[in-house]
């Protein structure tokens, strides 16, 4: 990843989150069998692969462009809840990049944060739920640290991958309180949520392309 | 996995084929994946929708036509349906008089069906009030959490807020009869076997031979707890007794008694259960004011059964006793 | 054995409880085990009985009803009933015109049923007239055999008969529909699973995980051969070419295409197959005239489907069409 | 088994019949779930059942009114191919043996002859047609052998329970022609035929009583 934000940049940048989306699809559905209905990996996937074919047909020329296009396609065929939440997510990154070619490295830590808030207005998700929230807070506090402390953008991400993978782990003893995995109480306990999982999928697949 | 299907990515696609060619008074619109009537709205009528992941047929394309739902939107296998099929189907069944959702109580359903009709709202101007279905009791209730999930009672919900918008009531009439079956509403359900997503290939959980799972959700969600198989008789108590202290049930009302198979259950057992749910409920004072008894709600081929019970005064009754005529419910016409 | 039960030789009985208990229009003579109609006969009306082993519900008693049957005498699970039942459904629905039985083909059935009309003439002087039905394909046919199993064109007949006789048609006239019906029909199905038989607990046969019976009998007897599991479309034409062939239906033909659920498959799965049993007739220049996708003659919990197609002309169809008002069937009222 | 047949006599052969059959119950469901639909042995076990309890509430003293009270009491509780078929053979056997409190032990084979042909006239069942004709019509031609060469009637009984065994082995390799097993064509060779063991059963049952 290059220190400004191209639209090549940022298609690469999902691509690559749509490849580990497919190589985990199962690992995910096998999360999601435990504390909720066994669809996340067909979901995440699904949608991706819609997002990969879009952009083979037609890639916007702006990075901002890029991520809302993103947020569209997870919008209309994801579905379930992680359908409206990545695709927000997505879409609020997008928005946040606004509408210019390229843009500079820092603003992927607002785009970030930004796309963390919609995740949040959407579904209200507090951290400690046992969501994708508590993958994705960390990630975007690790990567506006990091970007302030002066580090260039890949060793940004990778500590924002690191976080995010901290914060998926965390998941496990959290009790639900938001999406399916509430309706357990205790027993949602001792699972690890499907939603960070992929949240820190996305983060890794931006830290693999800044190696 | 045992299946009478194609392709895993085919499934919805191909069941809407059949049941399009199967029933003459329903159309489909494939692109979206939505079952509405085959007639055009009457103007003047509230229109009302639901849908949700698919595999719970016949909910909810069973259930449109006259008298109940005006579309259905079909979402994948237990994944919520998106925006864009709501919006087409409001669009489809709008009147005049505004457009009822009903939505089960499931975080991606409520997502979804809200940012549909924000959209709406926005662009169309088309009033679209939501009522959220929320009555199984085996999820501890709480404000802190997604609440409970929509389960039986969308079913009579369907059939009841349907009567109501035939019968040219306003959209808020409508919704407020729908968010009263709701209210008197509760269910709890038990798993005697897993389902299998068909995507996923394999069964969602592993239940020994002797075991069910108590509570279980109809996306074969894990329930309150694992207990030993046991006698019709017990299961009607294990699920009847926290329905009844819920709302709570009280000896003297009145209510529909709905026994539901849940995919792979057949008829015979499902008598069975309703006659002990029936004796019960006599030994509490309560009276089965109408029955229902069958498959209606299910979760792909879950062997299992869920107990619906809804208190209803003369108003709800009458409007459950109007003409229906759907695939799946049909009486009057 | 995973079933909502409670002791396997209660089955019937409770379930007899159950279906009384959720009907108002049925009654039951539990110590006959007879499902009638709450109503007296009219007099005038042929009555038509018929009856079977029990476990496959809906049949028969969820087809007593206007339109349709007025008795269903209830055997022991996958065991004819006794001609006492019989004797005493004849006399309860004899309205002076004559009681047509309606008898699948099984050796049980028919000699159990047989006896109960020789008794009857001997006895009370109503003149009987039992139409057998044979219409599984799956099966050799010869005289030097049982012949055929009577599966799914029962449920057709049911209806079509039972309307014929609400016409006030003769004894003989309503038996000569039924005969057409039979005459007309062919059926054959597929096992995924096997039933386990609640006295036996445990499956009647092994099928490997990767295996189906085809042809199998719904009572789990076996099939024509095993074969491995397959796509739905290709399921589809293992069942309809020897149904086909067998009449043979030709092209330009009007058909009643039935699509039928063992009882552990899912409606869902049913509409699948619908869509390609009737893509399979387009292909063959048949029509689809009426269609009815369900599990409404079921081999207890077995995962699987058959198919049934009938020949139809005018007044079968218009028969089919009249007014039924059963738990199981309804339209028209 | 005394030279006279009383009705103590025929209530006691019932009686062990339907112990027979009790303990034989799965042995017969299993029988017929190969080439049926598995509900032979609980046919056969409720229909004795309800004979011995019939036995138990009132016996006929006149040793043909036992078995036609067994006859009746099988029609009426059993069902299915068996319940005319076995209800027939006691019928059958019950009015041949006539009205008289004893009757002569030879009088047992014209009995079982009596009953083999009313089976035959209900069920239209050839010898070889894989069905309980086959271990009946051997054990009714041993037995009249057995009486006309002026054994007793213990030995000529358990010849007859000799023949019914052999006749229920030759089932094996038959291919059913009647009754449910005929819908399997060729799959129905190799499988012992249920309604034939339980006629060795019967005649089992009054051998054992002989000895
Ligand atoms: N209210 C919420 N806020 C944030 N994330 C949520 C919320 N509800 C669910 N999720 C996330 O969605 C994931 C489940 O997604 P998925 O299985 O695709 O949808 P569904 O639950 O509808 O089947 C959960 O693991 C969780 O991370
Ligand atoms: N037509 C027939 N004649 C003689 N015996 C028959 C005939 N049909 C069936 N049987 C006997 O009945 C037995 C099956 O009895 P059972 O399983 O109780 O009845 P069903 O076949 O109705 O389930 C067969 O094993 C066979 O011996
Ligand atoms: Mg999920
Ligand atoms: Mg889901
Ligand atoms: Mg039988
Ligand atoms: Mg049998």
């Amino acid at each position: 990843m290059s220190e400004n934000l191209s639209a090549a940049a940022m298609a690469q940048w999902v691509r690559q989150f749509a490849t580990l989306i497919a190589q985990n699809r199962e690992h995910l559905t096998e999360l999601d069998a435990a504390i909720g209905d066994a669809d996340h990996g067909a979901n995440m996937d699904r949608g991706m692969s819609a997002v990969v074919k879009a952009l083979d047909d037609a890639q916007p020329t702006a990075a901002g462009a890029v991520l809302t296009g993103v947020g569209m396609t997870l919008i209309s065929t994801v579905g379930g809840a992680s359908g409206p939440l990545f695709g927000t997510l997505f879409l609020r990154m997008g928005t946040a990049l606004g509408d210019a070619g390229e843009v500079p490295s820092q603003e992927l830590g607002t785009a970030l944060r930004a796309g963390l808030e919609g995740v949040v207005a959407r579904g209200k998700a507090e951290l400690g739920d046992k969501t994708m929230v508590d993958a994705l807070a960390p990630a975007a506090d690790a990567l506006d640290a990091a970007l302030a402390e002066g580090l260039p953008l890949a060793d940004a991400v990778a500590r924002a991958s690191e976080a995010a993978a901290t914060g998926r782990d965390c998941t496990t003893p959290m009790l639900a309180r938001k999406g399916r995995a509430s309706y357990l109480g205790e027993r949602s306990v001792g699972h690890q949520d499907p939603g960070a999982t992929s949240v820190a999928l996305l983060l890794e697949a931006a830290s693999e392309l800044g190696r | 996995m045992k299946k009478l299907i194609n392709d895993p990515n085919d499934v919805v696609a191909e069941a809407l084929l059949g049941m399009e060619a199967a029933h003459a008074s329903l159309s489909v619109d494939h692109a979206n994946k939505i079952i509405h009537r085959a007639q055009p709205p009457r103007p003047g009528k509230v229109g009302i929708i639901s849908g949700g992941g698919s595999g719970h047929e016949p909910l909810h394309g069973g259930f449109v036509g006259l008298g109940m739902l005006d579309a259905a939107c079909a979402g994948e296998v237990f994944t919520s349906p998106v925006p864009q099929q709501m919006i087409a189907a409001i669009k489809l069944v709008d009147g005049g008089a505004g457009v009822l959702q009903v939505v089960k109580n499931y975080t991606g359903d409520v997502m979804n069906f809200d940012m549909a009709a924000e959209m709406t709202a926005s662009q169309a101007g088309t009033r679209v009030v939501s009522v959220v279905t929320d009555d199984d009791v085996a999820v501890q209730d709480s404000t802190w959490t997604a609440g409970r999930r929509g389960v039986g009672v969308t079913v009579l919900l369907e059939k009841i807020a349907g009567a109501a918008a035939e019968q040219d009531r306003t959209l808020d009439q409508v919704a407020d009869v729908a968010r009263a079956v709701n209210a008197n509403g509760r269910s709890m359900g038990v798993a005697l076997t897993s389902c299998t997503v068909p995507a996923a290939g394999k069964p969602t959980f592993d239940l020994g031979e002797a075991d069910m799972e108590l509570g279980v959700g109809i996306h074969g969600e894990p329930g309150r707890r694992r207990v030993p198989l046991a006698p019709a008789k017990d299961i009607a108590a294990m699920l009847l007794e926290p329905i009844l202290a819920d709302l709570p049930f009280t000896s003297g009302d009145g209510v529909i008694a709905f026994v539901n198979g849940l995919g792979g259950t057949p008829l015979l057992e499902l008598y069975i259960m309703f006659n002990e749910v029936n004796t019960l409920l006599g030994q509490h004072g309560i009276r089965v004011a109408r029955s229902l008894v069958g498959s209606y709600i299910t979760a792909l081929d879950m062997a299992g059964t869920s107990i619906t019970l809804l208190k209803v005064d003369d108003d709800l009754l009458s409007l459950w006793d109007a003409p229906v005529n759907t695939p799946a419910l049909r009486w009057g016409t």
